[in-house]
């Protein structure tokens, strides 16, 4: 099932034309288009925020914004966007919509109307959230702590409530990825001839599914605190502040794992493709995928280290914390053991898939410190904390999207893009972020607290560094998108499989036909299995 | 090749010492301890694996490396890179553990100081029911334990020289512990997201040597700017916003006798008035004392049940604003200051009308 | 979440809940609603818990078995539905971890503490009995109402200050009797002012006379006369009505009263 | 998830081409209301968690809220047996359209909706005599009878509960409103029941809260 005829007009992209084809699609490919098209939106939003806050903290006082309110609404969005909008749904709900059915060898996902709708509920929800930036901005912090969530006068229940929509979308995508996974896999397509994205999406999705109803609830709790005083997360009325915390974290921490899991999945499924090497340890790193999974739902309490929560809590905390690294090590190891002794082609889905291992190994050490609770009393809430969920969400994540980006972006569209000015875009992005980020490491432990409209003179050097680091970082992300663009436009054909790789969306044309494949593909053996011909195919080999 | 050695130890000295805070307590010093720890251990894992990344890239690069290895796994190597970091893992874990356990037990002889958060300012009570702002007196060398609660939302209190951070929380008391060794001032963040002035929300502990405590609970005053600056930016006195003088400047002011003002600008420091008040004409939850003194104002007079009055802000406005600050609100501004009288005396309160009507 | 593929053209016949079965398994429920509602007659102390739960639990089975038929479906099914229970109950677990092991850390601090109230009570009074009214005090309370309240409550002291259109709930209206959350006894009023409620914050801060002065101006502006302290009103505000000078006397230590309410107050 | 399906319009075609066969696609369906079920039970669980906390924190609250009788348990009681017997309906309207008895089907759903119903309106007359006391939630609570100080933490558990409970039988009748629609156009039968079926398993899942939050709420002081 090498592949197939590319001799081929008819396309999903041509298959049907005028908006209406597109805004009432059931086709996959589509919906993950429109999703990759609004998120991006977003991320150019959540991204002018950021650069407004670095710009605020260039130099101590107040440079850019008029009073501290509007930095705090400032870095409310940044986070609230960034998290809700863009992360959590970049990869599983963008890339994982067009390609898990075309991996899984199916026509389409289980519930084509529900992705629709899933689809829709996510930009209701983003555009009421999205409303209050004209109405009155609001303040909490993406974290939406209790009491101060409850007493801030701003419009903060629309947010809450934007959030809560927003995850209903998200459940619908878990739930309709993890019966497409279980119900529409090609013949001959065994759990263990699942390629590692899919393994990685289908860990997701249960995450999905179990934690962001928890959200939901919690956020529902504080709108209802908000509107009427139930009091229960309301120390006035009786209620307890931590409670919230416990109750939002259950959710957001695993929240991280829907960020980063999808990530590794697209590393593992990059890495082997341009080694020209089978994946080193397939089992061991599907394995790791749900340990990780499922150690995030106990691990919550490391966020609370020094909320008030008990002494005995934080001791369990921390030690299930520790479980994290393993398998998140393992992962990382066996990445490397696939490059050995490979035959490395250096495109640009591979550099990105370097810098993930590059950032994405310095924000997991980083996160031992954190998860070590006397290490973590003095780092929390500081800079250092800031630094490393940046180097794990945006070195890790963003990174992990770029290079998962540039190597489905041929399927997507049939087109291949300029290869040397996306290498310049890759390295200012990795050089960018790792000059605006690093600094802040030392800002923390030197003690600088986070979420500060004004700073003392004495942080002043290291956030000029960030500060002008972020700028190469936004230029970096221009010039990628700006290529992309040009591409999309004037692009050069590329075949039905530029980078000769094995998994099942590479075995039809691109674009892909409107039900994906010419015939119902036959799955005969793993995702990675390259030797003889198949080891020597791939990009300018 | 003794001297490079030393060369090299002296470097790295030097680096320790310009990303970490001063330790000054013996918690601080073995808190440094598992923190270098885990900073090498990182960097090994780090070195191992991103140098093996570029190796592999030089040495298996398609132009070097034609034709790639059929390799599906190795169980041993995989076992072993699962067991080894679990051990260090929970060498971590242990060592932490046992380092916290000292943060959150504290002697039990302890001198205990109540700290109340509000935004955004911190205020200190003390046993003999004197109450400061801004600034937490403490003996040296003898153990404290701060008992903290918060009147609004949450806050957290954050000393990092001390290495001990609690969050402050409305309806319930937590706490934290130090014994510090060394005199001077130590910077105090507010490091949990409390609102508008959340950055302005910081405050001093003032370490005291045995006679100074003495005089201080004899109620002498303690001119806190003759004291030593946080020993983690000897360079800075800012322990404030807005004070970013650096010593050369500061020296000045900070030797000889301090003019009325300048005491001023120091009060509205400690007693946590920055917080809302800039000195720079910016608007934060109340006015700015650039140019107010002198001026008209609309204000809402609460003596005479909230009419709309015009004022001429003059001293006795500012006197009044300050021990009674809901009597007279200047419009557009929230009733939200804390009454300080009682909280500052005739001299103090002459320092800061002097300062305010320094700011033209 | 085993591996169902070869299975799907297997079993096409599905199972069909027999009519008399239905029957059965809805009488069960009905008989085990009576047994829950009967045993709850009884007081078993914390067995009449345990009881409610058992018995709701067999009725849910019986429900997920039969009327939800998962008795009869895919393993896979009864995997999957059971995995929201397992996390329901790791959520449930570890946040207990927390709240159950929370008072030993800090109980034993909070006796210790002296609250605001207490703290400035401790400067002497220049009154004999400021608990009791007097003209001085209510014409001091009358200044310091006006200073102090009217930006919320108002002249009138009608709850309908200028700042009171932000409010919600709204400031309390002085000249009404309704509404009173802790009540309108003169010890309940300072204890509000001490404590703070809702939006208002704690008055504490205030010499504990001014606080006084303030419950008996405020008591002037409606009908509250009727409302009077016993002696343990006033012991739980940290008053000492035997012994003379402005609350508790001379040294601060908490009055036990006070130190029960800051324990049940701190969870 | 019953528009999961790409029956619906179809009579002619019983099962979305995506799918291998109309069998496949059921289990599908089927799986995806169960996924389903598992978010509402953790969505749930946070209310339970919540009613956890204030059971543990403040005992005596239980016991004032039962001691002064601010639930009817007789209502509550009422409410179950109405509910259970929705419960046994829905089982029969379900093994009737699989029998193709379309007649029963209608029959038993339509008996399904009026329980549904009745559960509404006791619960109607619960909470108007709760608001008129004003025995509300939280800040709301100004009840004369009652004034210690966590009875209103109570109400906001109760009121939330209840009230999200509530709504799922609300959204559950609309369900099952539409099927009556379809069952008359009798487009159910032993090849295509996916509907009914999943339908049910919703409207057991509400029976089920209902079977623990009468206990917890009306009974256990």
């Amino acid at each position: 099932m090498a592949n197939s005829s590319t001799a081929h007009g008819d396309n999903y992209l041509n298959h049907s034309h005028g908006l209406k084809s597109w805004l009432l699609t059931l086709d996959h490919k589509r919906i993950g288009l429109m999703y990759l098209f609004v998120i991006m939106a977003m991320f150019l939003m959540g991204g002018i925020f950021a650069l407004l806050v670095r710009w605020e903290l260039f130099a101590p006082g107040m440079q850019f914004f008029s009073s501290p309110n509007t930095y705090n609404q400032a870095f409310t969005y940044h986070g609230a966007i960034m998290v809700f909008m863009v992360v959590i749904p970049l990869i599983p709900a963008a890339i994982g919509n067009f390609v898990l059915p075309m991996q899984l060898g199916a026509k389409d996902v289980a519930f084509p109307r529900w992705n629709l709708v899933s689809y829709y509920v996510y930009l209701f929800g983003l555009l009421i959230a999205a409303s209050t930036l004209f109405i009155n901005k609001v303040d909490t912090g993406w974290t939406f702590y209790a009491p101060y969530s409850i007493r801030t006068g701003t419009s903060t229940t629309l947010v809450l409530l934007g959030a809560f929509i927003m995850g209903f979308s998200s459940i619908l995508t878990g739930l309709n990825f993890i019966v497409t996974i279980h119900k529409l896999r090609a013949p001959g397509l065994t759990w263990d001839r699942l390629p590692l994205f899919l393994w990685a999406i289908y860990a997701t999705s249960i995450v999905q599914v179990l934690a962001t109803p928890v959200l939901a609830i919690t956020l529902l709790l504080l709108i209802l605190e908000r509107t009427i005083g139930i009091g229960i997360f309301d120390p006035k009325l009786g209620g307890d502040p931590v409670l919230f915390q416990h109750f939002f974290w259950f959710y957001s921490h695993p929240a991280v794992y829907i960020m980063v899991l999808p990530a590794m999945g697209v590393i593992s499924d990059v890495i082997p493709t341009f080694s020209r090497k089978p994946i080193f340890g397939y089992k061991a790193i599907a394995a790791a995928t749900f340990g990780i999974a499922l150690v995030a739902f106990v691990v919550w309490g490391h966020h609370m280290f020094v909320s008030g929560q008990s002494e005995f809590a934080n001791f369990v905390f921390s030690f299930l914390t520790m479980l994290v690294a393993v398998p998140t090590g393992v992962k990382v190891f066996s990445w490397l053991a696939t490059m050995y002794k490979g035959s490395l082609r250096m495109d640009t889905p591979m550099l990105y898939a370097f810098g993930f291992l590059f950032v994405f190994t310095i924000g997991g050490l980083t996160g031992v410190f954190l998860a070590v609770v006397s290490v973590d009393v003095h780092l929390t809430a500081t800079y250092f904390v800031v630094a490393h969920f940046h180097y794990v969400m945006v070195g890790g994540t963003l990174l992990a999207f770029l290079a998962g980006l540039h190597y489905w972006f041929p399927k997507f569209c049939g087109k291949m893009y300029g290869e040397g000015t996306s290498k310049v875009g890759a390295w200012l992005i990795m050089i960018g972020f790792n000059v605006t980020f690093f600094p802040q490491f030392i800002l923390g432990v030197l003690g600088m607290p986070r979420r500060y409209a004004d700073y003392l003179p004495q942080f002043e050097q290291l956030n000029r560094i960030s500060t002008i680091g972020s700028w190469f970082l936004g230029v970096g992300f221009v010039i990628v998108g700006w290529n992309l663009a040009k591409a999309l436009k004037s692009g050069e054909k590329a075949g039905p499989n530029p980078w000769g790789a094995l998994t099942l969306e590479w075995q039809t044309p691109s674009p892909p036909p409107h039900e994906n494949f010419l015939k119902e593909p036959v799955v005969t053996e793993g995702p990675y299995e390259y030797r003889g011909e198949k080891a020597l195919m791939g990009s300018n080999a | 090749m003794t001297k490079l050695m030393l060369c090299v130890f002296a470097m790295i000295q030097a680096a320790h010492a310009a990303t970490i805070p001063v330790a000054a307590t013996d918690l601080a010093n073995d808190w440094d301890g598992i923190y270098w720890f885990l900073v090498y251990l990182s960097l090994v894992f780090f070195v191992g694996i991103v140098g093996a990344m570029i190796f592999f890239v030089v040495k298996y690069r398609k132009e070097v490396n034609k034709k790639p290895k059929y390799i599906h796994g190795h169980t041993g190597l995989e076992i072993i890179w699962t067991v080894i970091p679990t051990i260090l893992l929970f060498v971590c874990f242990g060592w932490g553990w046992s380092v916290y356990k000292e943060m959150v037990h504290g002697p039990a002889d302890s001198m205990e100081v109540r700290v109340i958060g509000k935004q955004w300012l911190w205020q200190f009570v003390y046993k003999n029911g004197t109450t400061t702002i801004g600034d937490l007196y403490v003996p040296a060398n003898r153990p404290v334990k701060l008992i903290m609660s918060s009147e609004d939302v949450l806050h957290a209190f954050f000393i990092p020289n001390f290495r001990v951070k609690s969050d402050v929380v409305p309806g319930m008391y937590t706490s934290v512990w130090f014994e510090a060794k060394v005199p001077g001032i130590h910077q105090v963040y507010c490091t949990e997201y409390c609102g508008t002035s959340h950055s302005g929300m910081l405050a001093r502990v003032v370490v005291l040597s045995a006679e100074q405590w003495k005089d201080w609970l004899a109620g002498k005053k303690i001119d806190v700017d003759q004291l030593p600056a946080d020993p983690t930016f000897p360079g800075y006195r800012a322990n404030r916003l807005g004070e970013g003088l650096p010593e050369a400047q500061a020296s000045g002011q900070a030797g000889g006798q301090l003019s009325l003002a300048d005491k001023g600008k120091a009060l509205i420091s400690s007693k946590g008035c920055i917080a809302c008040h800039s000195s720079d004409g910016s608007k934060l939850v109340g006015p700015s004392y650039k140019g107010i003194y002198g001026k008209e104002e609309k204000v809402l007079d609460n003596s005479a049940g909230g009419k709309v009055v015009t004022v001429k802000i003059d001293d006795n406005y500012l006197r009044e604003s300050i021990e009674n600050p809901t009597a007279k609100v200047v419009e557009g501004f929230p009733p939200s200051m804390p009454p300080y009288k009682g909280l500052v005396n005739e001299e103090e309160i002459a320092a800061i009308i002097e300062y305010i009507k320094s700011l033209k | 979440m085993s591996d169902h593929h070869s299975e799907h053209h297997s079993d096409q016949q599905h199972h069909i809940l027999p009519n008399s079965m239905a029957a059965k398994i809805f009488g069960a429920l009905l008989v085990l609603t009576v047994i829950t509602v009967w045993v709850a007659q009884f007081d078993l102390g914390s067995l009449n818990f345990a009881v409610a739960m058992l018995v709701a639990s067999i009725k849910a089975t019986l429900v997920c078995l039969f009327f939800m038929g998962l008795k009869y479906d895919h393993k896979e099914n009864t995997v999957i539905f059971s995995t929201a229970f397992i996390f329901m109950t790791i959520f449930m677990i570890l946040t207990f971890g927390d709240l159950l092991t929370r008072g030993d850390v800090y109980v034993k601090d909070m006796n210790k503490i002296i609250p605001d109230g207490a703290v400035a009570a401790s400067t002497k009074s220049k009154y004999e009995k400021p608990w009791v009214g007097s003209t001085e005090l209510v014409a001091h309370g009358k200044e310091l109402f006006a200073a102090q309240c009217v930006t919320c409550h108002g002249a009138g002291g009608a709850g309908n200050g200028v700042a009171a259109a932000g409010l919600n709930p709204k400031p309390r209206n002085f000249t009404a009797a309704e509404g009173w959350k802790n009540g309108r006894k003169p010890s309940a009023i300072y204890g509000t002012l001490t404590k703070g409620l809702n939006a208002m914050p704690s008055f504490g801060s205030l010499p504990s006379d001014d606080r006084w002065a303030l419950v008996h101006y405020v008591r002037t502006l409606g009908p509250h006369e009727g409302e009077t302290d016993s002696n343990d009103d006033l012991k739980k505000v940290g008053v000492d009505p035997t012994g003379a000078g402005g609350g508790s006397s001379g040294e601060k230590q908490i009055p036990i009263g006070v130190a029960i309410d800051a324990i049940s107050e701190s969870k | 998830m019953a528009h999961g399906t790409g029956a619906v319009s179809h009579l002619d075609r019983h099962h979305a081409h995506h799918f291998k066969n109309g069998h496949e696609e059921f289990e599908a369906c089927k799986q995806g209301m169960w996924i389903f079920l598992v978010t509402e039970v953790l969505f749930f669980s946070g209310m339970f968690v919540a009613y956890a906390v204030l059971r543990v924190f403040y005992p005596d609250m239980m016991h004032d809220v039962h001691h002064h009788k601010i639930l009817d348990w007789r209502m509550g009681a009422l409410n179950t047996v109405v509910l259970i017997t929705s419960s046994w309906t829905m089982a029969r309207a379900v093994s009737s359209s699989q029998r193709g008895e379309q007649k029963n089907t209608v029959g038993f759903l339509w008996a399904t909706l009026l329980l549904a119903g009745v559960f509404l309106v006791v619960k109607y007359f619960e909470y108007s005599h709760k608001i008129h006391e004003h025995i509300l939630p939280g800040a709301q609570y100004a009840y004369e009878g009652l004034t210690t100080a966590k009875v209103p933490l109570f109400m906001s558990v109760y009121f939330v509960m209840t009230g999200i409970h509530g709504l799922h039988v609300v959204i559950g009748m609309g369900i099952i409103y539409y099927l009556i629609r379809r069952a008359k156009r009798n487009e159910f039968g032993p090849r295509y029941f996916t509907p009914v079926e999943i339908t049910g398993l919703y409207w057991h899942f509400v029976d089920l809260v209902w079977i623990y939050l009468f206990p917890l709420l009306y009974l256990v002081g």
